[in-house]
């Protein structure tokens, strides 16, 4: 299976000057995924997990205080690898939209509230296209939303006219305007409700099967992972913990938090008593020695609170980043 | 349509309200004090030396009153108080005797209007554009000593402003004139040279109204850009990789630009005010050089007249400003 | 003294507050003047800045100098007493309207907005003119102060508007205080800043209303503010007879004043912007 | 079981735009339930059903249209000034965002002391910071850990616990949670829907649980409220509501709940509602727009409730099962 986008032990930090000291926030700290073509890629964790800061540097949108301070992200296009943090990132430009889109969360004002929606497709593809081919891109554009079903009149509409599920539905049309290779979206029916969302998630999963490209995902919310991930990655504390297929991660936690996790939420199966992780996720600016997760783990080992643990693959395609791992 | 009942009505309401509550105010403070401006002329022509027997005065109290509008109770007095207004008859000036004040007002209030709708959009543009450039680009050195200066012109009340360049202008390198509108015995053509003659007086208060109008916008719209950077469209359009030049135009300044037309309207009320001021310094031929006379010699019916007008002019101009702000936002217009 | 460091940080504050502090002391001053301000020709007339006179003299036989620290003093107690009166109507009315809402709100937002709107420049020069020689400091304050409160009651409104439908507000409430105690209790700790910033803004419009009143000559012209010293200074044309230190003392005090009220206002609402504050008792 | 709390055809109309526009939107239409002693009883519903708004009249924050609510059988409004502080101190609330409770520039701690001294439930300050710690170890959490501190100084989790500690200081016998954990991290989720667990074995408070999550409802709810449009459109016990929906729009809601399974996949293709602006003002059956059993009855009346199997529904569908209802189910 072809890599479209990798990241080589990636580390991006906040650094902030809060009156005098400066304060790190490790929000990704050594992260290493490989992300194949024609798939759904999911990263879920809590909030505060560094998993939007995770994305933002996928995707290239790194401004101060966020800034790379190790390892790189590379975009496979083309038979070529370009790392886009080698000079200054100001190479991301080129990729956007082509390459590599954006679907915002399902905000209020994600398009601009004084124009047409179809100036702000006009907007996208002028900065893209040379201008004689605007024309019929913008034709196709309007082809386009047909088939994503979006009724036409939603082109000479404003975005305040709009409901919030239709709004986002046109967020995900815009984004796969230019047919990518690769759509990022993060959190894109967290503002959502219960049947929109699965309206939305709905449109995502056929523009998946039809053009064959890939999604990375990133929510709280482990429902829709299960219903829409075929990979699935747990992030926790700035480090991915655990990475592998849905039904495994689902299945047969391995990563004591993802089992936490998975055993916490709530089904319609049965009503027994569930219980949470005890104590609270570390602030990811004072990180705990070792493995971040060992002040909570009830398996923790003399090696958790030194060592940190690496994301090794323990057999087809399940990595666990866990010393338990090592003793099986 | 119910754009016309959501919107226009309502502000029509506001505006007759407003502007009747102004004039009744500028009808009722004269009436609350205590003096009597009737007996202060007296007093003034008797200080003359002109020697009034008793019934003479009584027969000159009897017509100044008339000439004050004070015959009657109040209420009569204010119900034929604005039955002159609609009329537009303010009374004589006391000062220039015959001449109704009304025709005096509309000998300045050209000049006065001319200067203020000039200065008010040049400076409403041009602090804008300049406002929201700075706030987007923010960290570019140019910006940087419009800022230094914005902090300086800004605090300053536009009389002292004025005189400043008075003194720098007219007096320390003279290429202005020291005052006026238009030099003596020169009368108004539309012939170039009378017209740049009218520029060159009119320069020094357009500048000094200028200035503090630009640096006023600057630092307003800098603020309103860079909180709306921060919004998600505009996030939304930098990750889609559109050009920043037309984020900063079509994204950012039309969007800023909305608080700044309602804010526009708010100000124009005390821009006018400065505006009187500014024609003092300058004596230049407007309202204001009426107004200061007016106080000087204790012109009743002229001061009541300048102040009925201004609160007019003022009040419209607002309306005006109010109804083009649908234009710039869809989301007034449709619902 | 914790806060006074943080804010010298910024520069804009440590210059506005110099200043502050300079004026301050010149005003004091007034009080150990060896020359009464009302009386004339004290001092030879016309002397060019020299020892003792340091600003030098005016044509009135007066030193400038003593003359601008009772000008300084009296600027700024009408300021004083103009910016807390309309403080208090501004507080009063943006309270109520923005607490009780309602039919209460609009009321109250009409006539605030009528205030703004309305040229009140040429209101006031219509109240001053009648009263004219009889207008004291503390009568012009209040005059003042009556005119100054509509945009501040704006800004106090809508705070009180977003603080009302915060759900402290509502813990308040079932916590069993009283609506007065959630007013001071709740909400006083994010207005006080509010207060604080918009009352040296509307000091330094007050001073400038005050020089403007007093060249239109609508004020008693007796007492020594920067206004009247600007009048009698362009009346005896100071600057056509090349006395620049007499015309140019007032300018200069007053440009300064402006400034550093401005700077002052601008440099304390940030720091006391409830966001900053959260921040720092994180770090306290 | 006596109901501690009755609500009796409950609406709110709420009329926006200037005097000349006006524009009317129902956003509670006679809703009428009874809460029984220590029961949990759930209002769910997706964003804009008048959830909130209920809640709110039953706080007291908002003034009803019409409908009256009784509480120990006296109608609320009813009750004289002097015992209508008794009446707020049983009634008590836990909000969403734990950081908006409290107000951020004062010491959390003050609120305890002040409802304690309000409602003259402490004399002193030992015997108020008795009781407090008492109700703090009841909610898991430590003194030390809690006083002299401001919201901003502890974790999401940490401030709803205290929230929750403070709404037991007057030891109600009702606590309206709307949407208590929706801010807090899922893995510590659980901790406090278990505490609402324990409050009411241990305590017999009596809970109205706020929320759009359908999942933690069935896990923590005995019986639960499904709401649409301001409309209640179906109630009863929580197994019955969520295992066996009857109205249409729980089926719907029902399968749209992404389930943490991925066996559990949705099969069905569904199509997105209209405006919501078209959905409040839909005479007859708020559902009619979206619902695959729609009929011509729907769209012109407006369905009664009808009580099938210990369920009240109001759908024409139950018309010939169930007899008709006054919607008072116990």
């Amino acid at each position: 299976m072809e890599v479209l986008v990798e990241t080589r032990n990636l580390k991006s930090y906040y650094v902030l000057n809060v009156f005098g000291n400066i304060k790190t926030v490790k929000a990704v700290d050594d992260v290493n995924i490989r992300i194949m073509k024609d798939e759904i890629y999911g990263i879920a964790g809590e909030s505060g997990c560094g998993k939007s800061t995770l994305l933002k540097t996928l995707f290239g949108d790194v401004e101060p205080p966020l800034r790379v301070i190790d390892g790189g992200v590379f975009y496979h296009d083309g038979g070529k690898e370009h790392n886009i943090y080698e000079d200054g990132g100001h190479l991301t430009r080129q990729f956007r939209w082509k390459f590599i889109s954006y679907v915002p969360q399902g905000s209020m004002s994600v398009l601009n509230p004084v124009v047409k929606v179809k100036e702000v497709f006009k907007d996208f593809l002028d900065s893209h296209l040379k201008s004689e081919s605007k024309k019929e891109a913008f034709d196709i554009a309007v082809q386009h939303l047909r088939e994503l079903g979006l009724p036409d009149n939603v082109l000479n509409a404003y975005s305040h006219q709009l409901s919030g599920g239709m709004r986002q539905r046109v967020a995900i049309a815009l984004s796969t305007v230019l047919s990518p290779k690769v759509i990022i979206a993060d959190e894109p029916t967290t503002a959502l409700d219960v049947v929109t969302q699965r309206g939305v998630i709905q449109l995502l999963k056929d523009i998946q099967e039809k053009y064959k490209n890939t999604i990375v995902i990133v929510t709280h919310d482990m429902g829709v992972h299960a219903n829409i991930a075929t990979r699935v990655a747990i992030m926790y504390a700035g480090k991915i913990v655990e990475e592998s297929s849905t039904e495994k991660i689902f299945g047969e936690p391995q990563h004591p938090y993802t089992r936490y996790l998975i055993n916490s939420l709530p089904s319609f199966e049965n009503r027994e008593k569930r219980t949470s992780a005890p104590g609270n996720p570390p602030s990811l600016s004072e990180l705990p020695s070792g493995c971040s997760f060992h002040p909570r783990c009830p398996y923790r080992m003399k090696r958790c609170e030194s060592e940190v643990p690496l994301l090794k693959d323990y057999g087809d395609d399940h990595s666990v980043a866990c010393w338990l791992m090592e003793e099986k | 349509m119910n754009f016309v009942k959501k919107y226009l009505l309502p502000r029509l309401i506001t505006y007759f309200l407003v502007f009747f509550i102004g004039i009744t105010m500028v009808f009722f403070i004269p009436r609350l004090l205590p003096t009597d401006p009737v007996q202060r002329t007296v007093t003034r022509v008797r200080a003359m030396g002109a020697y009034l027997d008793p019934e003479a005065t009584e027969k000159m109290m009897e017509s100044l009153e008339d000439l004050y509008g004070l015959k009657g109770s109040v209420w009569e007095q204010y119900v034929n108080f604005w039955k002159r207004f609609v009329k537009g008859d303010f009374g004589p000036s006391l000062f220039q005797f015959p001449t109704p004040v009304t025709t005096l007002i509309m000998q300045s209030l050209p000049w006065t209007v001319g200067l203020l709708l000039t200065t008010t959009i040049l400076s409403w543009l041009l602090g804008n554009i300049l406002g929201g450039f700075a706030g987007y680009f923010s960290n570019s050195r140019g910006f940087k000593i419009l800022d230094f200066f914005s902090m300086i012109i800004r605090p300053m009340p536009y009389y002292i402003l004025s005189l400043i360049l008075l003194i720098v202008f007219a007096y320390l390198i003279p290429i202005f004139p020291l005052g006026g509108g238009f030099s003596i015995g020169s009368e108004i053509t539309f012939s170039l040279e009378s017209i740049l003659t009218l520029l060159k007086y009119a320069f020094l208060p357009a500048l000094s109204l200028l200035l503090i109008g630009v640096f006023t916008w600057y630092q307003a719209t800098k603020l309103v850009v860079q909180s709306v950077k921060s919004e998600d469209y505009v996030k939304y359009a930098e990750l889609g990789g559109v050009k920043p030049q037309k984020i900063a135009m079509k994204y950012v300044i039309r969007n800023a630009m909305l608080p700044q037309i309602t804010g526009l309207a708010l100000s124009l009320g005390q821009i006018f005010s400065g505006a009187l001021i500014t024609e003092m310094v300058f004596t230049y031929p407007g309202l204001g050089t009426l107004l200061y006379n007016a106080i000087f010699t204790g012109d009743y019916n002229l001061l009541m007249g300048i102040s009925s007008i201004s609160i007019f002019v003022v009040t419209t101009s607002i309306l005006v400003v109010d109804l083009l702000y649908p234009l710039f936002d869809p989301r007034v217009r449709y619902k | 003294m914790k806060t006074l460091r943080d804010l010298l940080r910024d520069k804009r504050f440590a210059f506005g507050f110099t200043v502050a502090i300079i004026l301050v002391i010149l005003s004091l001053l007034s009080f150990v003047s060896p020359y009464d301000p009302t009386r004339w020709n004290v001092v030879p007339r016309d002397l060019s800045p020299q020892w003792p006179h340091i600003l030098g003299t005016n044509s009135m036989g007066q030193d400038v100098f003593w003359l601008l620290c009772f000008a300084v003093r009296n600027s700024l107690i009408l300021s004083l007493i103009a910016a807390l009166m309309s403080r208090i109507i501004a507080v009063i009315v943006g309270m109520v309207a923005g607490y009780r809402g309602g039919t209460v709100d609009r009321v109250l937002m009409f006539f605030s907005d009528s205030f703004l709107v309305l040229p009140l420049l040429i209101i006031i020069i219509l109240f001053a003119s009648m009263a004219r020689s009889r207008l004291t400091l503390t009568g012009l304050g209040l005059l003042l102060g009556i005119f100054g409160w509509a945009w501040d009651a704006r800004v106090i409104r809508s705070q009180v508007l977003s603080l009302r439908e915060r759900d402290f507000t509502y813990t308040a409430i079932l916590s069993g205080s009283k609506t007065g105690s959630i007013i001071f209790k709740e909400y006083m700790p994010f207005l006080i800043p509010l207060i604080f910033a918009t009352l040296i803004g509307n000091m330094s419009w007050a001073i400038g209303m005050e020089v403007t009143l007093a060249i239109l000559g609508v004020f008693n012209l007796e007492i020594p503010t920067l206004g009247t010293m600007l009048k009698w200074a362009t009346d005896y044309q100071a600057l056509l007879l090349g006395f620049w230190w007499w015309i140019l003392t007032p300018v200069i005090a007053s440009i300064l004043l402006f400034i550093s009220l401005y700077l002052l206002s601008v440099s304390i609402s940030e720091y006391l912007d409830p966001r900053m504050r959260i921040q720092r008792i994180g770090r306290a | 079981m006596a109901g501690i709390l009755k609500i009796d055809n409950l609406t709110k109309i709420y009329t926006l735009g200037s005097i000349f526009s006006r524009t009317k939107i129902t956003a509670v239409d006679k809703v009428s339930f009874e809460l029984n002693k220590s029961e949990i009883l759930t209002l769910a519903g997706e964003s804009g059903c008048g959830k909130t708004t209920t809640s709110k009249i039953i706080l007291g924050f908002e003034e009803p249209t019409s409908g009256r609510m009784y509480y120990r059988d006296k109608e609320i409004s009813s009750i004289p000034k002097s015992e209508k502080k008794q009446t707020l101190k049983e009634i008590q609330a836990v909000f969403q965002n734990p950081f908006s409770t409290f107000n951020p520039l004062r010491k959390v701690d003050s609120y305890f002391y002040e409802t304690l001294y309000n409602f003259k439930i402490a004399s002193n300050h030992e015997n108020a910071t008795e009781i407090i710690k008492e109700k703090l170890t009841a909610v898991g959490i430590s003194f030390s850990e809690f006083s002299e501190k401001y919201p901003s100084e502890f974790s999401g989790g940490q401030l709803q616990r205290i929230s929750i500690a403070r709404a037991l200081l007057t030891n109600p016998s009702v606590i309206i949670a709307d949407e208590p954990v929706s801010m807090v991290d899922a893995s510590l989720r659980m901790s406090i829907v278990n505490l609402f667990k324990d409050l009411k074995q241990e305590f017999g408070v009596s809970i109205i649980y706020i929320t759009h999550d359908l999942a933690t409802a069935y896990y923590v709810s005995d019986r639960i409220g499904i709401m649409l449009r301001g409309n209640l459109v179906e109630l009863g016990p929580a197994e019955d509501v969520l295992k066996k929906p009857k109205h249409p729009y729980t089926q719907l809601l029902r399968e749209s709940v992404p389930e943490a399974d991925p066996k559990k996949k949705w099969k069905k293709r569904i199509s997105l509602a209209d405006t919501e602006y078209e959905e409040y003002s839909r005479t007859g059956c708020k559902f009619a727009g979206r619902c695959p059993y729609v009929m011509e009855k729907c769209k012109k009346e407006v369905p009664p409730y009808f009580f099938v199997d210990n369920t009240t529904v109001k759908c024409f569908l139950y018309e010939n099962q169930g007899g008709e209802d006054d919607g008072l189910s116990v």
